[in-house]
C-alpha cells in the first residue's frame, strides 16, 4: 500500500538512473582502456598510490588474487555453513524448550561481542590456525543464524499451522512441508547477513596467517604498497556483494509465492 | 430427515492448568447426520474450545467424543484429521503452496495417486465455484472470499463426512459473506456432510443453522434447538438477550410464504361468473376483488366496480402490484406489501400459478404462531 | 569460553615467569615493560575510541536526522551503511595509516582515530535514519498541523522519539570502534591491542591471552556503562512499544560488535 | 520495479564475473609458477623429492624463498613456496612438526633463536660454526652460509644523525630522553634489539618503544619523526640511498648473520644440498640490497625479482 504513495515518476526515474551509470560505466571503462595500454613499468618512478600496472600488466596477478580470493571464500563459506548447521540445532532446541531460548540467545550474544582479534588470539593458543579461524567465524554467525531462524519458524502465521495441524499433518511433516519453506526468506536473510559480515571478518583472520584477501591488506601496508590494500578491500567488498546477489538469487527461485502478490 | 446420530459429545469438559475458571463445563451435544450445527456465544464461551476437541487439536480434560460411534481417541490423531474437514477464519492456506497444491493437501497425506488427486481437485474448484485459471496462482494473488473458497475445497479434498468451520466468514466483508452463506447453503444441498460451524453472528447461525447451540461463558449449553424454535421461544433470558430484540424481525427472514396458512382471499375465478364473485365478496370485506383466469392472477377489480357490473368480461382488473413467491421469506413478502400501494399481496409458484394471498395479518398470525 | 581457560589457569600459576600464565602476566610487571602500562593502553584505546564516537555522532546524526526528515537520499543512505559494512576494517585503519605517514602526520593519534570516524558513521547514521523513520507518521503530522515549523518539528517531535534507536547506535558504535581500535596496533598504533600483536610477535600465549581479556572486557565494559547510563534517556518520554522497536527495527545493527 | 532493478544490478555482476573468469582461465597457463611449481623441469638432480618452503613476512625473506623455491623447482625438486609464517620460532615449530620443510634464514639470529646462551661474533665462520652446534639435535640441519648477509643494524634519518651528531649507537646516550626506537613488535624482547641496546651493553634508557612492521612503515615512522632510531637492516634499500643511515655498533652487539638455508633432517639429501651450496655461493650482499629496492621501493613483486635475478645469473 504504502508503494502506492511513492512519486509516480519513481520508474521512468529509475530508468534514467540506469541509463546514467551505463553510459559513465562505458566512459569509464573507455577511460581505462586508454590508460591501461600506456600503462609502462617505467611509470613506477613517478611512485603513484596506485599502480594499476601490478593489476594490469603483470599476467601473474590474477591468479594470485583469484588464489587470495579463494582463501577467502573458503573461510566465509566454511564458518557460515558450519555455523548454520549449529545453528538449526541450536534453534531447534530453543523452539522445542522455549525456556532455554533465552540463555541460547544471551551466549550466542555473548560470542557476537567478543572482538575477533582477541578471539583469534584466544583461540590460537589452543589449535591451529585455520581451526582457530574458522571456530571464531562459526561463532559469530550463531547470533544472527539463531535469531533469524527462530523469528523466522516463529513468523509463521498461527492460523497455517491450525490449518496443518488440522488437516492431519505430523509435527515433523509439518515443519519440513509448512514451517520450513515459510520461514525460508527469513532464514536466508540472516545466511546473507551472517555471509556479509563474515567476509569482512576473514580479512581480520589474516593476522594469523591465513591469506585471504585480509593478506593483501596486511603486505599492502607492511611493504608501503598502497595498490594492494585497495585491491584487497574491494575484492573483499566484491566477494561480499557477490555472495549477497547470489543468496538473493537462491531466495528468489526458493520462494517463488513470497514474489507475486495481488496488488491491493 | 434421520435422527441418526454423527457425532455425540458426552460429559465432555476442558479445564486449563492453572486456569480459575473452566472453560468448558461438562457438555452433551449431539449432531445428526447431513445436519448443519452452529454453536454460537458470547466470546469465551467455548465454542472454538468445543470445535477443536472434535479433531483433537485440544484434547478434552475430561468426556468422550464420538464420530459415527466410535470414540476420537481411538484412531490415531493424525488419520482422524484426515477424516474431518477444518475450515478456519484466517483460511490458514500455505502461502507457498499454488491454489492445487493446497486443496490436494489431504488427498496427497493420504497417498492418492497424482491423476486422481488432480481429477479431485477440479472437481472441487468447479465444486466451489472457482476458476480454474486460479489453480495455478498463489494464496496471496486470491481475493479474500477466493481464499475462503479454496480453503472449503481443501477441507472437503478427500471428502470427509464431518466438516468443521470456524467462524468461516468472519474475515470477509458484508456483501461477500452472504454470497459465501448462500454458497455454502447451495454446497450443502448438494454434498450433505456433517458440518459443526462456530460464529458469533445471529445472523449466520440462524442463516445456516437446522440447528443452534447457544453457549453461554464456560461452555454452558443454554439452549439447543432449530432457528425457528430458537427465535420463536428463548428458553431464558440469556438466549433472549443474545438472540435480540429483533427477534420477530429476524423469524421474518427464516420463515416463508408458503408456510404461512395461505387462505384464498377476496379472490374469484373468471370461469366461474359473476354471481360467484359476488359470492366471494359477501364472505368477505375488502375494496378490491382479485380475479383468477385460467389459474393465472389476472389483477385486482374495486370492489363497488364489480357490485355495479353485469358480467366479469366488463371488468378491466389492474394488475396486481404485489407477488411473492410461495418459497419467500416472509421478510420478503413484509417488503413487497410495504412498497406496494395493496395491503395483500399475490403468491404464485415458480410458474406463474396463483397460490393464495398474503395479508399482514396473515405474517403477524404466523410470527405468533 | 576464554574465562574457563583463564579460570583453569589460575590454579595452575607457578613461581617461573610461564608464557602460557596469563594471571601471571597480570601479576608481574616486569613481564608487560616493552609493552605499555596497562592504564596507559587502556586510556589510549579509550580516547581514541570516545574521539571518534564524539565526532561520529556530531556528524552523522544531524545528517541522518535531516535526511531521514526529508526522506531523502534513501537509497544512497542504503548503499553508503552497507558499504560501511563490507569494506574491511583493517583496509580503513591501513590506508589511514598510510595517508598519514605520507604527509608526515605519524602513527598515531589521527590516523587511527580518522580510520575509527569512518568506521562509526554507518552504525550511528543507520540507526538515525531508521529511529527518524520509524517515528510515528500520525505524529509528525499533528505538529505540523498544529503548526510547528519542521526544524521544530525535527527537534522537539522526531529527534525525542527517535532517542532510544539513536543511543543504541552510538553505544553499538562504541563497542564496535573499541574493538577495532586493537587493530590498529597492527597498523603501528598503541593501545590495548598491541599487547596481542607483541604476544603474537613474541610467542607469549599469556600476553595474547591478557590481551584480548582486557580488549574484550573494555568492550563489555563500553557497552554495560553506556547501557546504564542512556537507560533514563530511553525510558523518558518513549512508549513501550517504541522501546520494543529499537530491537527489533535496527536488527542489523544492534549488538555488530565484531570487527 | 524493484524486481527489475534487481535483476539488472545481478545481470551486470554476472557479466563482471564471467569477465573475470575469462581472465583468470586464460592467464593460468602462464603463471603457474608463481605459488606451486611441479616437477615439470627434467633436470635430474631433484627428481621430484618434496620441499616446503617458507619464510618470515618482509620482502628479502619472500625474495629468497622465491629465490631458493625457484632454482630448486629448475634442479627437479617438487617446490612448494608457502605463505610466510609470523616469527622465527613459529617456522623452526613448522619445520619440526612436519608442515614445512625449508627457510632461508640468517644464520647468526637462527642460532641465537635455538640457543640463547651462545655469543654472537662478527666472524661468518665461527657463526656457522655456532649455528650447527645450535642445530644439533634439533631435527634439522643447515647447508653452508652464503657470501651475503643481512645484519641488523639500529638506523636514523641521515639528516637527523648529522644534526645530533650521532654516529655510534653509543652517541645515543646523550640525547636518549628524546628517542624512541622502533622496531618489528619481536625487537623487544630481543637480547641484539631493545634487551641489547637497554641492557648490560649499551645501557641505553631510551624515551619509549614502539613496534612498527618490519619494513617500510620503519622508514616510514623514522621520517614521520614518529621513532628517532629504528632496528632495521643493512641491506635496506634507503640506506644504499643515503636516506638513512647506519650507527655503528660500537660495542659489537650484532654478530655476523649470513644467509643460511635451514631445513628439516628429512629432506635431507646431498642432491638437496649440493643445490642449495651452488646457490648460496652467488648470493652477495648487493644482491640483497637490489632485491629489497626492487621490492620495497619499486614494489615488484618478490616472485618476479627472484625469477629475474636467477635468469640474469643464468641459474634457470
Amino acid at each position: 500500500m504504502t508503494t502506492a504513495f511513492r512519486e509516480p515518476h519513481a520508474r521512468s526515474r529509475r530508468r534514467w538512473w540506469w541509463l546514467a551509470l551505463a553510459v559513465a560505466g562505458a566512459a569509464f571503462a573507455a577511460w581505462a582502456k586508454v590508460r591501461i595500454s600506456h600503462l609502462d613499468t617505467s611509470t613506477q618512478a613517478t611512485n603513484p598510490i596506485i599502480r594499476w600496472e601490478y593489476l594490469f600488466k603483470r599476467p601473474e596477478t590474477r591468479s594470485e588474487l583469484w588464489t587470495r580470493t579463494t582463501e577467502h571464500l573458503q573461510l566465509t563459506v566454511v564458518p557460515v555453513a558450519l555455523g548454520l548447521l549449529i545453528s538449526s540445532m541450536l534453534a531447534a532446541i530453543g523452539l522445542r524448550f522455549r525456556w532455554l531460548l533465552t540463555p541460547i540467545t544471551l551466549l550466542s550474544g555473548f560470542l557476537y561481542t567478543i572482538p575477533s582479534l582477541a578471539l583469534f588470539g584466544v583461540l590460537v593458543t589452543y589449535t591451529t590456525n585455520w581451526t582457530a579461524a574458522v571456530v571464531a567465524l562459526t561463532s559469530y554467525t550463531l547470533l544472527i543464524l539463531v535469531r533469524n531462524i527462530v523469528a523466522g519458524i516463529d513468523g509463521v502465521p498461527s492460523a497455517v499451522t491450525d490449518a496443518a495441524d488440522g488437516l492431519g499433518m505430523g509435527r515433523v511433516r509439518r515443519l519440513i512441508s509448512v514451517e520450513l519453506p515459510l520461514a525460508l526468506p527469513v532464514i536466508l536473510t540472516g545466511v546473507r547477513v551472517a555471509t556479509v559480515t563474515t567476509v569482512g571478518l576473514v580479512g581480520i583472520s589474516s593476522v594469523i596467517q591465513l591469506g585471504g584477501l585480509g593478506s593483501l591488506i596486511f603486505t599492502g601496508y607492511n611493504s608501503s604498497y598502497p595498490t594492494k590494500m585497495v585491491i584487497g578491500a574491494g575484492l573483499s567488498v566484491l566477494l561480499a556483494v557477490a555472495l549477497d546477489l547470489v543468496l538473493r538469487l537462491v531466495e528468489r527461485l526458493t520462494t517463488p509465492w513470497a514474489r507475486r502478490r495481488v496488488g491491493a | 430427515m434421520s435422527a441418526e446420530v454423527a457425532i455425540s459429545l458426552s460429559g465432555v469438559t476442558k479445564r486449563y492448568a492453572g486456569a480459575a475458571t473452566v472453560a468448558v463445563e461438562p457438555l452433551d451435544l449431539d449432531v445428526e447426520r447431513g445436519h448443519v450445527v452452529v454453536l454460537i456465544g458470547p466470546s469465551g464461551c467455548g465454542k472454538t474450545t468445543t470445535l477443536r476437541m472434535i479433531n483433537r487439536l485440544i484434547e478434552p480434560t475430561a468426556g468422550t467424543i464420538t464420530i459415527d460411534g466410535t470414540d476420537i481417541r481411538d484412531r490415531p490423531v493424525t488419520e482422524l484429521r484426515r477424516g474431518i474437514g477444518y475450515v478456519i477464519q484466517q483460511v490458514g492456506l500455505f502461502p507457498h503452496r499454488t491454489i492445487a497444491q493446497n486443496i490436494a493437501t489431504v488427498p496427497t497425506l493420504l497417498g492418492w495417486d497424482k491423476r486422481k488427486v488432480r481429477d479431485r481437485v477440479d472437481e472441487l474448484a468447479d465444486l466451489v465455484g472457482l476458476d480454474p485459471e486460479l489453480l495455478r496462482r498463489y494464496p496471496s494473488e486470491l481475493s479474500g472470499g477466493q481464499q475462503q473458497r479454496v480453503g472449503v475445497a481443501r477441507a472437503l479434498a478427500a471428502d470427509p463426512p464431518v466438516l468443521l468451520m470456524d467462524e468461516p466468514f468472519g474475515a470477509v466483508d458484508p456483501i461477500v459473506r452472504a454470497r459465501l452463506q448462500a454458497e455454502l447453503l447451495a454446497l450443502q444441498a448438494r454434498v450433505h456432510k456433517t458440518i459443526v460451524l462456530v460464529t458469533h453472528d445471529i445472523d449466520e447461525a440462524i442463516a445456516l443453522g437446522d440447528r443452534v447451540a447457544v453457549l453461554n461463558v464456560g461452555g454452558v449449553l443454554e439452549q439447543y434447538a432449530a432457528p425457528d424454535d430458537l427465535l420463536a421461544a428463548p428458553v431464558n433470558d440469556f438466549v433472549g438477550q443474545f438472540l435480540g430484540h429483533e427477534r420477530s424481525i429476524k423469524r421474518l427472514s427464516l420463515a416463508r410464504v408458503a408456510n404461512l396458512a395461505l387462505d384464498g382471499g377476496l379472490v374469484a375465478d373468471v370461469e366461474a361468473g359473476i354471481d360467484a364473485a359476488r359470492a366471494v365478496l359477501a364472505k368477505g370485506h375488502g375494496a378490491w376483488l382479485g380475479l383468477i383466469e385460467g389459474g393465472r392472477f389476472a389483477g385486482w377489480v374495486p370492489v363497488d366496480e364489480v357490485e355495479a357490473a353485469g358480467s366479469i368480461a366488463e371488468l378491466e382488473p389492474e394488475p396486481a402490484a404485489a407477488v411473492v413467491r410461495a418459497d419467500s421469506t416472509l421478510r420478503e413478502a413484509l417488503e413487497v406489501i410495504l412498497t406496494s400501494r395493496s395491503s395483500t399481496a399475490v403468491v404464485v409458484d415458480e410458474h406463474g400459478t396463483f397460490g393464495g394471498t398474503v395479508t399482514l395479518e396473515a405474517i403477524r398470525e404466523g410470527l405468533t404462531r | 569460553m576464554i574465562a574457563l581457560a583463564w579460570a583453569a589457569r589460575l590454579a595452575a600459576a607457578a613461581p617461573e615467569a610461564d608464557p602460557t600464565n596469563a594471571l601471571q602476566w597480570f601479576q608481574r610487571r616486569s613481564l608487560r615493560t616493552t609493552s605499555g602500562p596497562i592504564p596507559d593502553q587502556l586510556w589510549l584505546t579509550l580516547w581514541h575510541s570516545l574521539a571518534a564516537v564524539a565526532i561520529a555522532v556530531v556528524i552523522a546524526v544531524p545528517l541522518g536526522l535531516v535526511l531521514a526528515h526529508y526522506r531523502k537520499a534513501e537509497a544512497l543512505s542504503g548503499v553508503v551503511v552497507n558499504l560501511g559494512r563490507v569494506v574491511p576494517t583493517t583496509a580503513i585503519v591501513g590506508i589511514a595509516v598510510l595517508v598519514s605517514l605520507r604527509n608526515g602526520l605519524g602513527y598515531e593519534p589521527w590516523p587511527i582515530i580518522v580510520a575509527l570516524v569512518l568506521l562509526g558513521l554507518p552504525p550511528v547514521f543507520a540507526n538515525t535514519y531508521t529511529a527518524i523513520r520509524g517515528v510515528d507518521r500520525d505524529a509528525v503530522d499533528a505538529a505540523r498541523a498544529m503548526g510547528l515549523t519542521e526544524t521544530r518539528i525535527m527537534r522537539s517531535i522526531e529527534l525525542p522519539l527517535g532517542l532510544p534507536v539513536i543511543l543504541t547506535g552510538i553505544r553499538v558504535a562504541l563497542v564496535q570502534l573499541v574493538a577495532t581500535e586493537a587493530i590498529g596496533s597492527y597498523f603501528g598504533g598503541e593501545g590495548l591491542g598491541a599487547y596481542i600483536r607483541q604476544g603474537f610477535a613474541n610467542d607469549s600465549i599469556a600476553q595474547i591471552q591478557a590481551g584480548a581479556i582486557l580488549v574484550a572486557g573494555l568492550a563489555t565494559a563500553c557497552d554495560l556503562v553506556l547501557w546504564l547510563v542512556m537507560r533514563p534517556l530511553t525510558r523518558r518520554g518513549s512508549s513501550p512499544r517504541a522501546r520494543r522497536g529499537a530491537t527489533i527495527d535496527v536488527q542489523p545493527t544492534t549488538g555488530a560488535a565484531t570487527t | 520495479m524493484k524486481q527489475r532493478t534487481w535483476t539488472r544490478g545481478l545481470l551486470a555482476l554476472l557479466a563482471v564475473l564471467a569477465l573475470l573468469a575469462g581472465a583468470c582461465s586464460s592467464k593460468k597457463s602462464t603463471s603457474s609458477s608463481t605459488t606451486t611449481a611441479s616437477s615439470s623441469g627434467t633436470t635430474a638432480a631433484g627428481s621430484g623429492a618434496k620441499v616446503r618452503i617458507t619464510s618470515q613476512d618482509f620482502n628479502e625473506q619472500k625474495t629468497l624463498a622465491q629465490v631458493y623455491g625457484q632454482y630448486l623447482k629448475a634442479q627437479g625438486f617438487d617446490v612448494t613456496i608457502q605463505r610466510p609464517i609470523g616469527t622465527r620460532k613459529q617456522i623452526f615449530a613448522a619445520i619440526k612438526g612436519g608442515t614445512a620443510d625449508l627457510v632461508p634464514d640468517y644464520g647468526g639470529s637462527a642460532a641465537t633463536e635455538l640457543d640463547k646462551t651462545g655469543k654472537p661474533s662478527p666472524d661468518q665462520a665461527k657463526t656457522e660454526a655456532r649455528l650447527a652446534a645450535a642445530l644439533k639435535g634439533s631435527g634439522m640441519a643447515a647447508s653452508a652460509a652464503a657470501p651475503a648477509q643481512d645484519i641488523n643494524a639500529l638506523t636514523a634519518l641521515t639528516t637527523w644523525a648529522q644534526q645530533n651528531s650521532v654516529t655510534t649507537i653509543s652517541d645515543l646516550k646523550k640525547v636518549q630522553d628524546k628517542v624512541t626506537i622502533g622496531g618489528a613488535p619481536e625487537c623487544a624482547n630481543r637480547p641484539d634489539c631493545l634487551q641489547g641496546y637497554e641492557g648490560p651493553v649499551y645501557g641505553l634508557k631510551f624515551k619509549g618503544f614502539k613496534a612498527v612492521s618490519y619494513g617500510p612503515p620503519l622508514v616510514a615512522g623514522l621520517k614521520a619523526n614518529t621513532i628517532q632510531v629504528a632496528q632495521y637492516q643493512t641491506t635496506a634499500p634507503e640506506i644504499a640511498s643515503g636516506e638513512i643511515v647506519v650507527l655503528k655498533d660500537d660495542k659489537g652487539l650484532q654478530g655476523a648473520d649470513p644467509v643460511v638455508p635451514i631445513f628439516s633432517s628429512k629432506v635431507s639429501s646431498p642432491a638437496l644440498i649440493k643445490a642449495l651450496d651452488t646457490l648460496s655461493a652467488k648470493l652477495t650482499d648487493a644482491d640483497l640490497a637490489a632485491w629489497n629496492k626492487a621490492t620495497d621501493i619499486d614494489k615488484s613483486e618478490p616472485v618476479d625479482v627472484a625469477k629475474k635475478w636467477l635468469q640474469d645469473k643464468g641459474l634457470i
